[in-house]
């Protein structure tokens, strides 16, 4: 397995997923299957290593028997397979979203919303003035029910102009890594026909 | 049973995550961890279960004789040989770590490369100024992508600071602002997910 | 003149991305200067290595990975070349262990005709221990670095046979992507040996080392691509920083030309049916 | 017991999802709730799907790559309310869903989320493997897939509603060159810009966590609306007094945030 075939293999997998740009054909589709395939064989590798070193091993070498509940309400999750035991799956979804909702919960105030208060108080000179109000303004855009009058609903409008510039920014500097993303797939072409080193 | 017990487990998980931030207790914090061990464990048979209904799917379209069924049996096939390597020699092995590297990761890169072409298509297409709110999107995107090629400076010399003050005070607000909102958001289904009163995630009311 | 708005904004989108990967493409094919404004920090290292000359030997350390070459490594490489021209004796030392092949690779495209192996250049590999090792390194280099990457020993090489410490050495040059970066070798080499260094950053670290330089710590500062570009521009030398620029300034121009293009489009057509209405 | 640097965090989240409670249960004993303001991206979604009955083409939803155990969870949560409602709309006017997942833990749910909600129409037999499709968890061969679909099977509709990453414009991008008529959503910063400029409507940070609110008309929902404004008028407070204190050169209660909001 020579690194020339790597460099053949590469571009040729470039080339087919980008015959998209051209339309749908089947080269493309070709590619996307055996994308999509081998991902999931990945997927199977990375879940099956999780499995063992996580609960199997654990649990068997070292007798932490706490890890069979997790193998059991993983197995749950099969029971989707059959029509009347769906309902069992349940067991490790609760698991799942309360890890969840828990981590989002307990992670917001801090790193969110304090934090983020904290850094719109500084003010020293006309431009922290100016970010404040920006701040309050999308703050306010985003009431629902409460204080629907006409100085929310101005402050509301700032909001709304400043999150424009906000996206505006995020599209704009965005450009440059997407760009550098594109000339690494780019060169993958080029290379396989020996246009660059 | 089929609804209230798993909300109870759920709303135990939930506010052990929680507690093992705040509270300063080392059964807690143990507990926790494991409990999170749990789920990467349920993970992966999550990863197996939804591989396992890729597979189901394209095994139908081959019984059925699909259109372009060959697709899927090349997609089984890839499924296969990666899952059987990945469980026998595993994924450090020369072998695999060759395919994965000169094979799905430089589809990974083709794709995320891809995007680039996509904002072409998408600034021809979208960023037309139908009203002043579109009008403002699209000149602060020129300011700032000019600011970051040679070209920019060479236009005009006050666009590099033009582009700065853009990004350092109405930008920053702006994401000041739709961070805060979205946390309390996120907090209020947070509570009404643990309080079992919001329950699509368990199929409807 | 409507008729031909009305193409423009229905243009197919294969051309639109046929011009896009073109944008992306020649630049990196055929490399070109750009019109830049060179900025003091690069020009000021420029101007310093303009005064070395055969007598003097240079310490890089090309401490990136293959992830930073398009960041790091075209600076490194147009660095390399001008003090080839020079005539400077080049020692590549390593500390990350991905460094000594990032040297070859720079070895590999940038070396002019005429220049051999262990006479004008040497890539003395890699050694772990971060700053630490730095300072050993400066303090005793025979002892730190004995043999090459090859494993050819240091009498062999005429390279580095006078280079017993910092003393002895010109100029230090950093290329570092995160870790102890050039705080650490002002502190290893300028504040105790009182030799010029210089450093090349990304950019997420060029702001953090813009004191050193102020301070005159740095004798130069290189940051990011762009910062490679420029100094690929010094030496008249087209090649990695500037294709990548180039890729960047084409790809992203045609992206504003098509921002533009489409509202020209957009306003014209606008105004025409408000009239025919 | 308590972390003595984490106080005002805790505080903090005791104080917000006090007032969330109570204004929900008070909504919930029928206290009456002033009306909720438009959000026109939320109107969008029945023209969406009116559009695809319309047309007898499918409609596709998709949550993005988000996950359910990180801090993004919320978002995901959320796009379960928009997919049942979906899910629903489809049920009742016979309208073929097409529901794309990358994560795989999101696949159980959002299979469930779609099958009650089709029970909830009388027309559980449209439940297909075809209308919730896992299709890698590998999130540049989703969109690979997702791109597939849209080719081949033509959606009008297309909903990007949930914690959406980098696969965002090219999927968003994907629809608009089949004509779909796009409704996107997330608060997830990065992504927002593109959803922004390639959607035909979309749902902006907070507005996500509202929909289920909007759509559904449940007092429980419209209470924690009013109760999350009151949260934000609460955020909105503490930086004015900030601001005000640190003009008059009293920086403590700046300070105080940093050493006990940990």
């Amino acid at each position: 397995m020579s690194a020339r075939f790597g460099i053949y293999l590469a571009g040729i997998v470039t080339i087919a997923l980008y015959s998209y740009l051209i339309g749908d054909n089947k080269m493309f589709k070709f590619a996307e299957h055996l994308y999509v395939g081998s991902a999931a064989g990945h997927a199977i590798t990375m879940g099956y290593i999780n499995i063992r070193d996580l609960g199997w091993t654990p649990l068997v070498t070292k007798g932490q028997v706490m890890l069979l509940i997790p193998i059991l309400l993983g197995l749950c999750l099969y029971s989707r397979f059959t029509t009347k035991y769906v309902w069992v799956s349940r067991y490790a979804i609760a698991v799942t979203i309360g890890i969840g909702t828990g981590v989002g919960l307990r992670g917001m105030p801090s790193a969110q919303i304090l934090s983020q208060l904290q850094a719109s108080m500084v003010i020293k000179n006309a431009n922290d003035f100016l970010a404040i109000l920006g701040t309050l303004g999308v703050i306010l855009y985003f009431l629902f029910i409460h204080a629907q009058n006409s100085v929310t609903k101005g402050f509301g409008r700032i909001g709304r102009w400043v999150m424009m510039i906000t996206f505006g920014v995020g599209f704009g500097t965005s450009t440059f890594s997407m760009v550098a993303r594109g000339t690494g797939a780019v060169t993958a072409i080029l290379r396989m026909f020996g246009m660059v080193k | 049973m089929r609804r209230e017990v798993p909300s109870i487990i759920l709303a135990f998980v939930g506010l052990l995550m929680i507690a093992e931030t705040f509270l300063n207790i080392p059964a807690v914090a143990s507990l926790s961890r494991d409990v999170k061990n749990w789920g990467i464990i349920i993970g992966g048979f999550a990863l197996a279960l939804g591989s396992a209904n890729l597979a189901r799917f394209h095994i139908v379209r081959i019984a059925r004789k699909n259109k372009e069924w060959y697709n899927s049996v090349a997609l089984l096939a890839c499924m296969a040989a990666f899952a059987l390597a990945g469980v026998t020699i595993g994924p450090k092995a020369a072998s695999y770590a060759f395919y994965y590297n000169n094979f799905l990761a430089p589809m990974n890169t083709t794709l995320q490369g891809m995007t680039v072409f996509f904002v072409g298509s998408a600034a021809y297409r979208a960023f037309t100024v139908r009203n002043a709110e579109a009008a403002i999107l699209l000149l602060t995107a020129v300011i700032v992508i000019l600011s970051s090629i040679p070209l920019g400076e060479q236009l005009w010399s006050r666009i590099p600071a033009i582009s700065k003050w853009i990004q350092d005070v109405p930008n920053l607000s702006g994401q000041r602002g739709i961070i805060i909102t979205s946390a309390v958001g996120s907090m209020a289904i947070g509570l009404r997910v643990l309080l079992g009163l919001e329950r699509s995630h368990f199929g409807g009311e | 003149m409507n008729q031909f708005m009305e193409k423009l904004q229905n243009t197919d989108r294969r051309i639109l991305f046929a011009l896009i990967f073109l944008a992306m493409a020649y630049p990196m094919v055929k490399p070109f200067t750009l019109p830049m404004s060179i900025t003091q920090e690069v020009k000021s290292l420029y101007d310093f290595i303009e005064k070395l000359g055969p007598n003097d030997v240079v310490l890089m350390a090309p401490d990136y990975s293959p992830a930073y070459a398009p960041t790091v490594g075209g600076a490194c490489e147009a660095i390399y070349v001008h003090l080839m021209r020079r005539g400077a004796k080049v020692v590549f030392a390593s500390f990350s262990p991905e460094g000594p092949m990032m040297a070859e690779n720079v070895i590999a495209s940038g070396t002019p005709a005429g220049k051999k192996y262990g006479v004008d250049y040497v890539n003395m590999g890699y050694r772990a221990g971060g700053e630490g090792a730095v300072a050993a390194a400066l303090q005793d280099f025979p002892g730190v670095f004995p043999k090459d990457f090859q494993g050819t020993a240091i009498k062999d090489l005429p390279a580095v046979q006078n280079l017993k410490s910092a003393k002895d050495i010109s100029l230090g040059v950093l290329f570092s992507t995160g870790g102890y970066a050039g705080g650490g070798w002002v502190r290893q080499l300028v504040q105790p040996y009182g030799k010029p260094f210089a450093a090349v950053v990304t950019g997420m670290m060029g702001p953090a080392h813009v004191p050193y330089y102020q301070a005159k710590q740095l004798v130069g500062l290189v940051v990011d691509m762009k910062g490679g570009a420029e100094y690929e521009t010094l030496v008249k030398r087209p090649s990695g920083s500037l294709a990548g620029m180039g890729a960047q300034t084409l790809a992203q121009m045609l992206i504003v030309l098509y921002m533009v293009v489409a509202n020209v489009t957009y306003l014209t057509l606008k105004k025409e049916r408000t009239r025919t209405r | 017991m308590l972390f003595p640097t984490k106080i005002l965090s805790f505080a903090t989240m005791i104080l917000f999802c006090g007032l969330i409670y109570y204004s929900f249960t008070a909504a919930k004993k029928g206290k009456e709730m002033p009306k909720i303001r438009r959000i026109p991206a939320l109107e969008a979604i029945d023209e969406a799907i009116g559009r695809a009955t319309e047309l007898g083409a499918p409609v596709h939803f998709s949550p993005g790559r988000g996950g359910l155990v990180d801090e993004e969870s919320g978002q995901m949560l959320a796009s379960f309310q928009f997919l049942s409602y979906i899910a629903r709309q489809t049920a009742k006017y016979k309208t073929q869903l097409i529901t794309t997942i990358c994560d795989a833990m999101v696949f159980p749910v959002a299979q469930e989320v779609v099958r009650q909600a089709y029970i909830a129409e009388g027309a559980p037999e449209r439940f297909t493997p075809e209308t919730v499709r896992f299709l890698s968890n590998d999130q540049m061969a989703y969109c690979t897939a997702v791109l597939g679909i849209f080719q081949r099977e033509k959606p009008a509709a297309n909903f990007m509603i949930g914690a959406w990453y980098a696969e965002t414009m090219l999927i968003a991008e994907g629809a608009a060159v089949i004509g779909a008529m796009q409704v996107g959503g997330t608060a997830r910063l990065f992504q927002l810009p593109y959803l922004v400029v390639s959607c035909d409507y979309c749902l902006l940070g907070e507005e996500v966590f509202a929909g289920g609110a909007y759509l559904g008309k449940d007092p429980v929902q419209l209470g924690s609306l009013a109760g999350q404004d009151l949260c934000k008028l609460i955020c909105c407070g503490i930086i004015v007094v900030g601001v005000v204190t640190r003009l008059l050169g009293w920086t403590y209660f700046h300070d105080i945030i940093g050493k006990l909001g940990k």
